[in-house]
């Protein structure tokens, strides 16, 4: 395939970038939303026609004699450290970066097209396009990357403009904060990267992504065995690697970003942290997965990280009072999902499973449902609140014959998420579910409770806003549906979320590019089902109209329900590290240290000399015969000290 | 009786150490300057008795000692005459009364 | 002798001093025209240098270095004015003359005795570039001293605050560190000459002697690293930096931190460890302990600064502390590194100062807890300042990545456990340079305004706007397409290492 | 007898320096004479004049390279460019004194100032010339009996008084001093004092009590003369009291003249035992006098004293050259003499300058004198970074050369000699900045009003500060210097 389609993806959102973020302030909004948005589509166009291109040309580039091959298009030198250890920049296209494509320019575009609506008004609507440019450009570059640096060096650049996104109100401090911590958390988890990359390449000599998955045991054996504290070189490697991908995926205990980050404009966390950059983790552990496998502690890692998460943040997200961070908590728990249904795969096959890497399949299923429908939800929050003016659901109620669209196509993005059947969250869930078996009943189980925990929290999420009982003040202002801009995408999205299921998703993405045959596991399906709809009905009688039942719950166990509201203050402990430790005693400590012995001691050689200076002065006594003292005394002892030496 | 170059050189040597004990000690600056010639005067010594007995032939101690009692007059000349200078401003010719200059 | 391009390096500079002194003290226009047409001169020599160079060396010449010249000086004690560049000194002049022309422009009303304040802001370059152009270490050390006595006058007499405390202190420890150096230079003459030969100066000849026996190397070692260590800011000996450069006038901040602190990590490889590689090998190790502490050291300090020039003096000490770290790695790479960290660090501080004097300038405080939101007031300072952040967190694209990367994956190269552990706290310096800047850009470009007056305060005039854009593009340049420079620089470190492994 | 008999009196011819200097200082003598008692104001520009033509005698007529009256005396090119380099010091001295010797208190005596002057500076000569300890005697007192005059030219200021008698009397003991020393040495020589005839007789391994004595004194009666420590408590009072014109004399020239005789002496009489016994007397000495004379300097105020006891470090780097004991050694100490004449005369001319117009000396009335005096503050400056040896001034280069001829000896203990020596040159730097603070930085106004300083003065001035700029920066003053040293190596018998 020829360059310039690729070329064009990553190039047109950095031109757009840089012409909104120089030019911006020049131009009118509506002229540089137009550009943004065109840009946008453009680039979805051209996506669209790559991915359709490697899936269903059938070029033998692509595919040979049906199985999907990993295609560099082009891989151009960027740094060489040394003769072997280059960094290229390059674009690969194989099914998860395919697909990635198009999740990552579907969701941006109808971001960019909602946020038309949702920002209009707000001052900087140049800089949010060329913000968002911005981020669509990394976000693109890291699912291409050819290499680990690579993807590395776009890993930063999606950090630093999540950052700017986040911080976009930045003259609220509570963004600047939020912005803040959401940079250096995940900084801290991309220092576990960097450190993991330091060691896999030192091995390996390669950065080059298929140059070590297409053979993982000579990774293995290049490390030559070596070990460090009882794992070997490559568990840790690949554990670090893994740390990396926490910190963007919010896995714990380097979730507390999320959350936060919801201060950024809702339609950024639609787009952010909720579709795309957020499952940066598990496209990383998708990429690396065979090398993963020849490690399988690390893989065990992930399954358990996966597994406390998702519990953690549905247990969580039962407790929230804004309606974004439940959605926020949800994110976490369902891409845990993700991560466990990867941790659950194999990739050699295993007596029993009758397709061992159903797990990988079904991760890559779900995270694309899982970003349509996510957006959609936070989309429809974002309208919400455009129409409420508030994040808060105890402002809402009852909003569903105001807000008819809305409510119903949220009403599908919560159907979805719970895994009611035919909506696209049943079967990449039940997929997941099957995996998650097929390695071990116990991660089935749990991970089952889980999914019927999100289905209740996500209908007590929807009751509380739709039903419940109608807030007076619509009285004198009166919520209703957000313009077209707004609109339309919701609705496309909604469409998505009821089809997206029925794709043959196991067809064109497999971890070995091998196809695979979905079909519905009818015992897992069956429970999954029975219990999403067990928590559903529990959430319709407890808040489908106003009545006591929350609160007598509450009040049954009020310290859970409290830990579980301060998100069993995981904040706190961080807050309590950052500033009490580590600024109020290292640092402190270092700046005085610095100041008075450090620099003490330079000053005390000057104090020194001052003081000699002064206590001799009694040798110029200005008496002649003082001074005459001083000579003969000067002249014998130089004699006599040199008589004594010599003689 | 015939006396060893010891005998000279205890008096020079006396000399000497009179000379500085005077100098360090004594108050008057005529005082003062007496005893350096008496400093002086030993040196010249020393070289006239180790021309004496060392080297008897030749005479180069002696010219020396010549030379250098002729530079301690001028010496003690040019010391007076500061000396009257001092004696005109001060009042006094008290060494201890000029140590204005000091530290 | 002045056919050689490199000799004009010094040659303007006097030129400039020249026509200064004729200018009238009052005369601005005059004055200020002298500037910008040498500085310019200057900016148009080095790039001029720098094609020729890369011309010279795509035809194949491969001598260590190029456009050699040498002139007996001192006959008696061997001395000559010998010059000559490698790809790594070619920078290094880039580096100076964009930012002595940044400088220019950044100091544009500068008062009082702009006359003199240039005056001196010559002598200083002057001694910048004949440090880098000399390869005879006695003109080198000359070179080295020119350029640190103005800074007393710089700072004393037109900087701020603690003006004449800093000043000195910083004149006498840079002076301490000199004399050390000295002591290790006429070592180095001393023996540099096989039994018998004529003893001398010059680099060239002394590395290809390599005379000198491993008893004398390690004393000699020490003095001439410790004595550019100074300079370095190389921990205990970095005190001088943050009073310094928090008192120092704008452009002597940029001058200093940009690129008087480089002729540190310059001098340390290329007399240190070049002249004395036997014991670089057999003592790096206390160095990488002293500046693996800087590194970390100066990061944490910088946490809690509320100076903006003490937070960029601590950070200084922070990415100078990583430059002689990754210079003591011994691996070509990693040296790469610390040169590109160099330039790098000198581009983003030089930016950082000069904003800070803007800023400053406007504010009348640098104390970010009295100021807050100036990116509504100044938005293209505030952007200047935010990239300046970012190139100092090393975000890819601007040339602090390039330069951590190289170094951190260069360092990793040596694979005992030693080596290991500092890399590994290298590597944390990331995440902290993260908090502090973020923490500064949080306090004092964002959030609320703190005071209603800086309401009426306006944004970047045209000279300022020119000297922060010429910084920014060459920091992104190098951010984006580090290659070539990257492999200048390897090119030019083969020599060195082939000493250093040759001394094992 | 037959001394009488071989006596050539065209010997004399072959003492041109000296004649000259002689010659100049009788027509001073006649004019003051016959001039009768007007202002005499043609006086100064008649010494400056011929002591210029005199000196460029000398600098150009070739040295007749012959030793005479038996040895005694050595005229080589090594002595005429100490004698030339002498003479620039004094001709600035005149120019620099001229405001002062017009003034009406002291107009009646200028000639007499001149005349004194040059019989010191003939003094000085033939200590230079000396090979033989009489004659060195003779030089020595003729070096510094007339300054005991000059020191107290200033007939109405008390200090000028003190200065004289606190310098008269530690002179006499000094001398007394050193005579004894000399009795010491004659009781060792085989009954002659001549310079080579010692150097065979103190051979390395026989050493005495009697001997170290001996040059411990020596050492003691010229450090007295170079103001080493403890040797040195005069200077600061002398040159505190003394006329400023005197004081840059004393400071420079007699300094200087004492310095090459101390090499000559050390080097060809007691070269034998240079390792056993004096390179480590002049270690510990010359490390007191670095070190003392800065802990000293730092505190002082006013600019004569404070110019006294930086004048003592110097010495004490002007004595590493004696440390090297070979030729390189002795071209680079005139070398730093010369630099050290240029740079410290450079300081005395603003000094003086000052002085004569506003009667100021503290350092606290320099405060903000660039507002008033931006050359002076310039000059000032100037003279200062040279002295501390700052690039690209001429200081700089007369350090690093001693520096570097001191370390090539080899020995580590001189490395750390000079090590100690750099770490002094950070305090004096210290110091020699608080001048550059007072007149760049203090912020007060000014104490010293703008005022236009004399031609004379300014000529030293202009002379100063070329020689500070240049005699770094072009190198064949030390060329010279290192030309006429290997060219009459061979009359001193120099070490290694």
């Amino acid at each position: 395939m020829e360059i310039t389609l690729p070329i064009l993806i990553l190039a047109i959102p950095v031109c757009m970038f840089l012409l909104l973020g120089i030019g911006g302030v020049y131009m009118p909004r509506k002229v540089a939303g137009v550009l943004g948005i065109l840009g946008m589509g453009t680039t979805m166009t051209l996506a669209y026609i790559v991915a359709f291109t490697y899936f269903f040309s059938g070029n033998p580039e692509f595919i040979i004699d049906g199985v999907r091959q990993q295609f560099q298009v082009f891989d151009v030198t960027w740094l060489a450290f040394t003769e072997r250890l280059v960094v290229n920049l390059g674009f690969i296209l194989d099914p998860i970066s395919a697909m990635m494509l198009i999740v990552i320019t579907t969701i941006s575009f109808m971001v960019h097209l909602y946020s038309w609506g949702y920002m209009e008004h707000e001052p900087g609507f140049q800089r949010y396009y060329a913000f968002l440019s911005l981020f669509s450009f990394s976000m693109l570059g890291l699912v291409v990357a050819t290499n680990i640096f690579q993807m590395y060096i776009f890993w930063e650049l999606v950090g630093v403009s999540s950052y700017l996104l986040i911080g976009f109100f930045y003259k609220l401090p509570s963004a600047v904060s939020a912005s803040k911590k959401a940079f250096i958390v995940t900084r801290f988890a991309d220092l576990g990267f960097l450190i993991g990359i330091l060691l896999l390449s030192f091995y390996t000599d390669t950065f080059n992504f298929i140059s070590m998955t297409s053979n993982p045991e000579a990774v293995l054996s290049s490390t030559g065995g070596a070990t460090f504290m009882g794992a070997s070189v490559l568990t840790w490697a690949m554990v670090l690697i893994y740390v990396g991908g926490m910190g963007k995926s919010a896995m714990m205990p380097l979730h507390i970003w999320l959350p936060d980050a919801m201060e950024g404009p809702t339609p950024v966390s639609a787009l952010i942290h909720a579709a795309t950059m957020v499952v940066a983790g598990v496209y990383l552990v998708a990429r690396m997965f065979p090398v993963y496998c020849v490690v399988d502690d690390s893989l065990t890692f992930v399954t358990v990280v996966g597994a406390i998460t998702a519990f953690y943040a549905a247990v969580v997200a039962c407790a929230q009072i804004d309606i974004k961070r439940v959605l926020a908590f949800s994110t976490i728990s369902q891409i845990a999902f993700m991560m466990v249904s990867l941790g659950c795969a194999y990739d050699q096959p295993v007596e029993g499973v009758h397709y061992s890497g159903l797990g990988y399949m079904a991760g890559m299923f779900h995270l694309f449902t899982h970003a349509m429908f996510k957006a959609l939800l936070f989309l429809g929050a974002g309208a919400l609140i455009h129409a409420v003016h508030s994040n808060d659901y105890t402002k809402m109620g009852g909003l569903r014959k105001y807000m008819p669209i809305t409510h119903w196509t949220f009403l599908i993005g919560c159907l979805a998420i719970a895994g009611i059947w035919p909506f696209a969250g049943f079967f990449s869930k039940d997929e997941m579910l099957a995996a998650m078996f097929s390695r071990h009943w116990f991660w089935g189980a749990w991970m089952t409770m889980v999914a019927g925990l999100t289905a209740f929290y996500m209908f007590r999420l929807y009751y509380l806003i739709f039903w419940w009982e109608e807030n007076p003040d619509y009285k004198h202002h009166k919520p209703h549906d957000a313009p077209w801009q707004m609109s339309l995408p919701l609705i496309i999205l909604a469409a998505v979320s009821c089809v997206a299921g029925f794709i043959p998703f196991g067809e064109f993405v497999t971890w070995n590019g091998e196809p695979y045959h979905i079909h519905i596991e009818l015992p897992v399906a069956a429970t999954s089902l029975i219990v999403a709809i067990c928590a559903i009905g529990l959430a319709t009688v407890m808040y489908r109209q106003r009545n006591e039942w929350p609160t007598r719950v509450k009040n049954m166990c009020p310290g859970l329900w409290m830990a579980a509201h301060r998100r069993f203050y995981w904040d706190e402990i961080y807050m309590f590290i950052t500033h009490k430790i580590i600024f109020g005693g290292i640092c402190t400590a270092i700046a005085w240290f610095d100041r008075h012995v450090i620099d003490g001691m330079m000053n005390a050689f000057a104090w020194v000399t001052q003081k000699v200076s002064y206590s001799i002065r009694g040798m110029q006594s200005g008496q002649v015969q003082a001074y005459v003292v001083w000579y003969f005394l000067g002249a014998a002892l130089l004699a006599a000290v040199t008589w004594i030496c010599l003689l | 009786m015939d006396l060893s170059i010891l005998w000279y050189l205890v008096p020079s040597v006396i000399m000497t150490a009179c000379g500085v004990y005077g100098f360090i000690t004594r108050k008057n600056l005529i005082a003062m300057l007496v005893s350096l010639e008496l400093i002086l005067n030993s040196a010249d010594l020393n070289f006239v008795i180790f021309n004496r007995f060392l080297f008897p032939g030749s005479m180069e101690g002696m010219v020396f000692t010549l030379f250098a009692v002729a530079l301690a007059a001028a010496e003690t000349a040019i010391a007076i005459a500061i000396i009257i200078n001092i004696y005109r401003s001060v009042g006094d010719s008290d060494i201890h009364k000029v140590n204005k200059m000091k530290f | 002798m002045f056919e050689n391009i490199l000799i004009w390096f010094v040659v303007i500079p006097v030129i400039m001093m020249i026509g200064l002194g004729l200018c009238r003290n009052s005369g601005m226009k005059a004055i200020r025209a002298v500037m910008v047409v040498g500085s310019t001169a200057l900016l148009a020599l080095s790039v001029v240098l720098c094609c020729d160079f890369l011309r010279l060396r795509g035809m194949g010449v491969d001598d260590e270095m190029l456009f050699t010249g040498s002139w007996l000086w001192y006959a008696p004690l061997n001395i000559h004015l010998a010059v000559g560049v490698d790809g790594i000194s070619v920078l290094m002049l880039l580096l100076s003359s964009v930012i002595v022309f940044a400088g220019t422009f950044a100091s544009w009303k500068i008062n009082p005795l702009p006359k003199n304040f240039f005056l001196w802001y010559c002598l200083l370059s002057t001694g910048v570039y004949g440090f880098f152009i000399s390869i005879d270490i006695f003109t080198m050390f000359m070179f080295y001293e020119v350029a640190l006595i103005p800074m007393y006058l710089l700072i004393g007499v037109w900087g701020t605050g603690r003006k004449e405390y800093s000043a000195m202190k910083l004149t006498l420890m840079l002076m301490g560190g000199s004399a050390f150096l000295m002591l290790g230079l006429l070592g180095i003459y001393w023996h540099s000459a096989p039994e018998g030969g004529v003893p001398t100066w010059n680099i060239l000849e002394i590395a290809h002697n390599s005379a000198i026996d491993p008893s004398w190397q390690n004393l000699l070692f020490c003095c001439t690293f410790v004595g550019f260590g100074v300079l370095g800011a190389m921990f205990p000996f970095h005190t001088w930096s943050p009073d310094g450069h928090a008192c120092a006038p704008t452009a002597v901040s940029m001058l200093h931190a940009g690129v008087l602190m480089k002729l540190g990590g310059y001098g340390c490889f290329r007399i240190a460890i070049y002249l004395l590689p036997a014991a670089a090998n057999e003592l790096a190790w206390i160095f990488i302990i002293l500046t693996g502490i800087s590194i970390v050291y100066g990061a944490f300090s910088a946490c809690v600064q509320t100076d903006l020039k003490y937070i960029n003096a601590y950070s200084s000490v922070s990415h100078c502390g990583m430059v002689l770290f990754a210079i003591l790695m011994l691996n070509t790479t990693a040296m790469t590194g610390a040169i590109l960290q160099m330039l790098s660090h000198g581009l983003m501080t030089a930016l950082f100062f000069a904003l800070i004097g803007m800023i400053y300038g406007r504010t009348h405080t640098r104390d970010i807890r009295q100021m807050g939101g100036l990116m509504k007031i100044m938005p293209y300072l505030g952007v200047c300042y935010m990239i300046a952040g970012f190139a100092s967190l090393g975000l890819p694209g601007l040339s602090g990545f390039v330069a951590e990367m190289t170094i951190f994956f260069g360092s990793f190269q040596n694979s005992d456990l030693f080596h290991r552990v500092f890399v590994i706290t290298a590597t944390c310096s990331i995440v902290i340079t993260a908090v502090y800047i973020l923490r500064v850009v949080g306090k004092l470009l964002l959030g609320p305004v703190q005071d209603k007056h800086h309401l009426e305060l306006t944004d970047a005039t045209w000279f300022e706007r020119l000297a922060t854009v010429t910084l920014i593009v060459c920091i992104a340049g190098i951010g984006c397409f580090p290659n070539w420079i990257n492999e200048t620089i390897q090119h030019s470190f083969v020599p060195i290492i082939n000493a250093i492994q040759g001394a094992i | 007898m037959d001394f009488i008999q071989s006596t050539d009196y065209s010997q004399f011819v072959s003492m041109l320096p000296e004649l000259i200097v002689l010659g100049i200082f009788v027509i001073v003598l006649l004019a003051d004479l016959f001039a009768g008692d007007t202002k005499k104001s043609f006086l100064t520009p008649m010494t400056a004049v011929l002591f210029l033509l005199g000196t460029v005698a000398i600098w150009i007529v070739p040295a007749s390279g012959e030793s005479i009256f038996g040895g005694m005396y050595v005229n080589d090119t090594m002595t005429n460019a100490v004698k030339a380099i002498l003479n620039i010091g004094a001709f600035i001295v005149i120019l620099q004194s001229a405001k002062w010797v017009d003034r009406e208190d002291v107009v009646i005596r200028k000639a007499e100032f001149f005349e004194l002057m040059l019989v010191t500076l003939f003094g000085m000569y033939l200590m230079v010339s000396a090979r033989h300890f009489l004659l060195f005697i003779i030089g020595l007192e003729t070096a510094s009996l007339p300054l005991a005059a000059m020191v107290a030219f200033e007939k109405r200021h008390y200090e000028s008084h003190e200065a004289a008698i606190k310098y008269i009397l530690t002179a006499v003991f000094s001398s007394a001093i050193l005579m004894v020393g000399l009795s010491f040495v004659y009781a060792f020589s085989t009954g002659s004092l001549y310079f080579d005839d010692l150097a065979r007789v103190i051979q390395s391994g026989e050493m005495s009590g009697l001997l170290i004595a001996a040059i411990a004194f020596v050492i003691a009666g010229i450090g007295f003369k170079l103001s080493l420590v403890p040797f040195h408590l005069w200077t600061a009072d002398v040159y505190q009291g003394a006329p400023t014109a005197v004081t840059s004399y004393l400071s420079v020239v007699s300094k200087g003249a004492a310095a090459v005789t101390f090499f000559v002496i050390f080097t060809t009489c007691f070269g034998g035992v240079y390792s056993d016994c004096w390179e480590w007397m002049m270690y510990a000495v010359i490390i007191a006098t670095i070190t003392i004379g800065n802990l000293f300097a730092i505190r002082q105020k006013n600019m004569k004293r404070f110019m006294a006891f930086s004048s003592i470090s110097q010495a004490g780097y002007i004595m590493l050259g004696a440390m090297a004991a070979d030729g390189r050694g002795l071209a680079s100490m005139i070398f730093y003499i010369f630099v050290y004449i240029v740079s410290n005369l450079g300081a005395f001319a603003v000094i003086s300058t000052i002085e004569s117009s506003t009667g100021k000396l503290s350092m606290d009335d320099y405060n903000g004198l660039h507002k008033t005096n931006p050359w002076l503050s310039f000059t000032m400056t100037l003279a200062m970074f040279s002295l501390a040896g700052i690039p690209p001034f001429a200081g700089f280069f007369s350090k690093i050369l001693i520096f570097t001829s001191v370390t090539g000896t080899g020995s580590m203990a001189l490395y750390m000699l000079v090590l100690i020596a750099l770490i002094n040159t950070i305090i004096s730097l210290y110091y020699y900045l608080l001048v550059v603070k007072a007149i760049w930085i203090s912020p007060e106004e000014p104490k010293i009003g703008a005022f236009r300083s004399d031609n004379w003065s300014r000529l030293a001035l202009w002379i100063c500060v070329a020689g500070i700029v240049f005699f770094g920066i072009v190198p064949f003053i030390y060329q010279y210097c290192v030309d006429s040293v290997s060219a009459s190596a061979g009359m001193l018998g120099l070490l290694n």
